[in-house]
């Protein structure tokens, strides 16, 4: 496989966005070709991600795509998914050897909207959808599962609910009342509007644009049952296999970034990629506090590679997920050695 | 299509072929920090447009945008009521949520000025006389029903005047205007 | 940037979306319109219920539709205190996974008790049909539990 | 040259029947039913397949989001890749291209590309007109939107009035050669098509597409898999461009993001001249009078005489030497998401022989093209029956 490496990234969250996806952007999509020297001629391919029903328009990525400046035209696509999937197909384009450089950016600005009921809208359009729980309940359901199967504990849930600072300790999680029995509010995700930009670059071009690149040494991301029925709620096979894939157990993860919106799912994904509960590092932003639909997974992606260009970490996991339960997962290594 | 085998209590049943499943969704949308600017304006009968910071291009309605670069435009210049048709459509379709007499003319306006246009409603005007590079001014609302909203303006109505040649009106303007500026 | 108010105003995105259901979902919502429940046998002799066209292990089409009991068993819950405005239910009620008797996989409906504190897993239930059925997952205004508490 | 990496091949192409409501299919029957079809065609089982790639237009046509997550399991995809493409119009051309590219890049051997839509489950005006607060331009749906672009052509070129006709009646004749298209009007004349309503002048009825319930797909092979196929569509090129939507200059009659398109897609080919080497095309052509407008936008023609290769029958599969559309194109039969895609795999039919009685005899090099947005999105590709030169 070809080397590819993620060499700029700009983020931005926050609960309630006055700019349009497009003012939002803009800022973004310049601060990392500033960083990186280099003008949208110059990108060799550009990807996006978002959704339609978060923006409430249909066709909602096409005035964003002004954000870019794609004139003179671009070559360019587009995923319904979360940002991840736009990394992964603009990877899958330097592994053509068509280009060096790419653009990859997406953005969701949930607070227009009222996201559980556009969450429901994901689910079984006949059987589940019709009900419309909400993620909230349908994470409850998988708890308790989880809970009652001893596959994790209560301590677990309120350690990590510290860690990820929904709560300062364990008394105060306790003292929450449930918001969606087992589940209480610290459990689960706070949502936010927000966007991320990243530059990536092929071997030779990379140690140009960048430092220390963030080299991508393998990523992977499959989908598991949809029906709730068939769905076993104490394992994610998806993940399990895109983890094996990517390569994750082939030496030790410094800093694991996990798209996890509930503690559970935290929980959860860390046992089944073997990673060790509390890492050598924690984690530098959680969704649990700032979930931003369709972009919270390649968000992930950029505080990984800003681990490494910061020196925290020499080999990073980040992970993206979408769907109920955790049902698609999206995994991707990076190591800041040049191997 | 596969054959299902259904159990015997079903037979002679009318079976289902469809379900309704009704979906509501409620947003709350907030203008852009653009959008704001020119909203408020536009409640004041004044139309502003944008300013490109790279080449001073005229953006009409701001979206706070140069889509060209990619670059934030934060200058803001108020324009004239008055401009030209660069092209436009006889509609004989109802659009659905709006009550309009058919047919109606939809037409890109290009205000004087302007480097981009937009899409808006032309009226006063029957549609076998409507043509590329008519001039047009607006129509607005009465001064009690103006708001902060996009409907201001009710339609655009012939105004008179020669027409902008065809090689001069809409997008092609700014190729008219570039060329002349490379000859002077 | 002036210290106005922000702008907003109300979108509402409605539509009552028809959906055709094909063979199998048909059926399956045929049978809650006649206060029964199918599911879908799999190679294997195990029963999906609610009934899937296709198999989610092995993708082959799934053709053989049976009847299963009105009673069944909660595998797993959760507790909705404040049902949002497009809920079926309009009080407190459990969300839970149901596995009807006869079945082999759990269904999401409701369990319609007054408070958490008298429901756990394992609790058996029964289905509450709907007084007018139409043939739609709301034919099942949701399951009481068979035996109380004090039993 | 050509696309990079490994050669691709397209060896299973499956369609469903296209119309106005599918009634007897949930939407996973809908997909199954084009996904079956194609793995049939390719000899393959559910499990020989690597990943999934789908496409479809907004999710508001029925009303689910993401909707390729609940169609996992219909499509065979538990355990493997899926990824979901939205390119506007374009998208089934895109999605099909970013299936080749999992092949091409040797990321996989065998995948499978589906993309659909649904509408009938909603109303398309509905969906497409979805109005936000404080917007400014009005919007009067995709007639509007397109007819004074198509004003413009006619202005600039002079051409006949009913050039659009011409085009609506050949798709609907090409149409009852096609079994699966959604419009068969074996009594149809040209005068009835001049005579149709005016919908958005100078648009008639006839001249616009109809809104379908529908699906396409294709499995998409690498070199060694597709060695063992009797007939693969080798994939010579593909190109997608972009650009924005209302810019200052911008040339919304003969975009250049097609023109840069189209110029890639020919140099990747090795094309130096469209016209004769390019045996049958696959247009998407959404408003008739777009069949001229492209024909000049990408290299088949002269500017300003894409009305003239039509006038002459130059694009009828009888007796045309550049057969357009001969499935009967998106005016015969229009599901949004896929319909990109059924350009794409009816151009692989075509270099495969196997399209029936809409054939073009002999046909070797064929393209696929589909465009969305506001004119702005482009997706083509160039399939033939004989390996892309080394």
């Amino acid at each position: 496989m070809r080397k590819v490496a993620i060499v700029a990234a700009a983020s931005r969250q926050e609960e309630k966005m006055l700019d349009t996806e497009v003012e939002m952007m803009i800022p973004l999509i310049s601060e990392v070709k500033a960083k990186t020297g280099l003008d949208q001629t110059e990108i060799g391919f550009t990807c996006s991600g978002s959704s339609d029903f978060l923006a409430g328009q249909a066709f909602s990525f096409v005035m964003t795509l002004d954000a870019v400046g794609p004139v003179p035209p671009i070559s360019e696509s587009h995923v319904e998914m979360d940002g991840a999937w736009a990394l992964y197909e603009t990877w899958v384009k330097f592994q053509m050897g068509i280009i060096d450089t790419a653009l990859v950016y997406s953005y969701g600005k949930p607070s227009p909207g009222s996201l559980q009921d556009v969450l429901s809208t994901q689910l079984d359009p006949y059987y589940v959808a019709p009900l419309w729980p909400d993620a909230h309940a349908v994470a409850g359901l998988q708890a308790r599962t989880l809970l009652e199967q001893g596959i994790i504990n209560v301590d677990q849930l309120a350690d990590c609910a510290v860690r990820a600072g929904t709560v300062e300790s364990r008394e105060e999680y306790f003292s929450q009342p449930m918001l969606s029995d087992p589940l209480r509010k610290a459990d689960c995700p706070t949502y936010a509007d927000g966007g991320v930009a990243m530059i990536l670059a092929a071997e030779g071009k990379a140690e140009e644009l960048c430092e220390k690149p963030a080299w991508i040494t393998g990523i992977d991301h499959r989908i598991d049952v949809h029906h709730f029925g068939v769905r076993d709620f104490t394992t994610v096979p998806s993940a399990r296999i895109a983890a094996e894939k990517a390569g994750v157990h082939d030496g030790p993860i410094d800093i694991a970034e996990l798209h996890a919106a509930y503690t559970t799912h935290d929980l959860l994904l860390r046992k089944e990629m073997g990673l060790p509960e509390t890492p050598n590092h924690s984690q530098r932003s959680y969704p649990i506090k700032a979930d931003t639909l369709m972009a919270s997974g390649l968000l992930r992606i950029a505080e990984a590679a800003r681990a490494i260009w910061e020196g925290d970490a020499n080999r990073a996991l980040a992970h993206a997920t979408a769907g109920p339960l955790l049902q698609q997962n999206l995994i991707c290594v990076l190591s800041g050695e040049d191997t | 299509m596969t054959d299902v085998n259904v159990p015997s209590s079903l037979d002679g049943v009318e079976p289902v072929q469809s379900v309704r499943t009704p979906i509501r969704m409620e947003y709350t949308f907030t203008p852009g920090v653009a959008a704001q600017t020119y909203l408020r304006e536009f409640g004041n009968k004044k139309i502003l447009g944008n300013v490109s910071p790279i080449d001073g291009a005229i953006l009409v309605p701001p979206r706070g945008a140069d889509p060209r670069h990619g670059a934030l435009c934060e200058e803001f210049v108020e324009m004239p009521h008055t401009g030209h048709i660069g092209s436009y459509c006889v509609t004989n379709v109802p659009i659905p949520g709006r009550d309009l007499d058919l047919p109606y003319i939809s037409a890109w306006i290009f205000l004087d000025g302007a480097d981009v246009g937009f899409l808006n409603l032309v009226a006063e005007c029957p549609p076998e006389e409507c043509r590329i590079g008519m001039r047009v001014e607006a129509v607005w609302k009465p001064d009690e029903e103006i708001g902060m909203t996009a409907e201001n303006i009710l339609y655009w109505k012939p105004s008179g005047g020669p027409d902008i040649p065809f090689a001069e009106a809409g997008v092609r303007g700014w190729h008219a205007r570039k060329q002349g500026e490379t000859n002077a | 940037m002036e210290s106005h108010e922000r702008l907003s105003a109300p979108l509402v995105l409605e539509y009552p979306f028809t959906r055709t259901t094909g063979p199998v979902i048909g059926a399956f919502l045929t049978g809650l319109r006649e206060r029964i429940v199918l599911g879908i046998k799999r190679k294997d002799g195990t029963v999906l219920v609610p009934p899937t066209e296709y198999d989610p292990a092995t993708s082959e089409a799934l053709t053989e539709m049976v009847e299963v009991e009105q009673t069944g068993e909660v595998i797993t819950w959760t507790w909705v205190q404040e049902p949002r405005d497009q809920s079926p239910w309009d009080r407190p009620h459990a969300l839970a996974m149901i596995k009807l008797d006869g079945a082999d996989t759990p269904l999401l409906h409701a369990v319609l008790v007054d408070s958490p504190e008298t429901l756990d897993t394992g609790t058996r239930v029964r289905i509450k049909w709907r007084e007018e059925t139409e043939g739609h997952i709301k034919d099942i205004e949701g399951f009481l539990p068979v035996e109380s508490k004090n039993d | 040259m050509g696309t990079g990496g490994e050669l691709a091949a397209v060896v299973g192409v499956g369609m469903t029947k296209f119309s106005a409501t599918r009634g007897d299919v949930s939407m996973p029957g809908l997909v199954r039913e084009a996904a079956q079809r194609a793995l049939e065609d390719a000899g393959m089982q559910w499990d020989d397949i690597d990943a999934v790639v789908m496409g479809k237009a907004p999710d508001f046509f029925e009303g689910v989001m993401m909707p390729e997550i609940f169609l996992s399991e219909a499509l065979g995809c538990v355990g493997k890749p899926m990824l979901r493409v939205h390119t506007a119009g374009s998208v089934g051309g895109s999605t099909a291209l970013v299936a080749a590219s999992l092949v091409h890049s040797g990321v996989h051997e065998r995948v499978l590309t589906v993309a659909w839509e649904k509408q009938s489950e909603s109303n398309a005006m509905w969906a497409l007109s979805l109005k936000q607060p404080f917007q400014v331009s009005i919007n009067a749906g995709a007639g509007g939107y397109f007819s004074p672009i198509i004003r413009q052509y006619m202005e600039v070129t002079q051409a006949p009035e009913l050039i659009g006709c011409m085009v609506a009646f050949k798709d609907r004749q090409h149409a009852l050669l096609n079994p699966y298209a959604h419009l068969h009007q074996p009594d149809l004349t040209f005068d009835q098509v001049v005579e149709s309503p005016m919908l958005w002048e100078p648009i008639r009825y006839s001249e616009t597409c109809p809104s379908s319930d529908g699906a396409a797909a294709m499995v998409i092979v690498n070199e060694a898999e597709a060695d063992k196929a009797e007939n693969p569509a080798w994939i010579h090129a593909g190109a997608m461009r972009s650009e924005a939507n209302n810019f200052p200059g911008r040339d919304e009659v003969n975009p250049l993001a097609s023109r840069e398109c189209a110029a890639d897609l020919w140099k990747q080919a090795g094309i130096t001249n469209p016209r004769e080497e390019i045996d049958v095309v696959e247009m998407y052509v959404p408003f008739s009078w777009y069949e001229p407008m492209w024909l000049e936008s990408l290299g088949f023609c002269e500017r300003g005489d894409g009305w003239k290769l039509v006038e002459s029958g130059v694009t009828h599969i009888e007796g045309g030497d550049l057969p357009v559309n001969c499935s009967g194109g998106v005016l015969s039969s229009n599901p949004i998401g896929a319909s990109g895609m059924i350009r794409f795999a009816e151009a692989a039919l075509q270099v495969r022989g196997m399209a029936g009685d809409h054939q073009v005899t002999g046909a070797k090099k064929a393209m696929g093209h589909a465009y969305g947005g506001g004119a702005q999105y482009f997706a083509m590709w160039v399939v033939g029956q004989d390996k892309p030169a080394a």
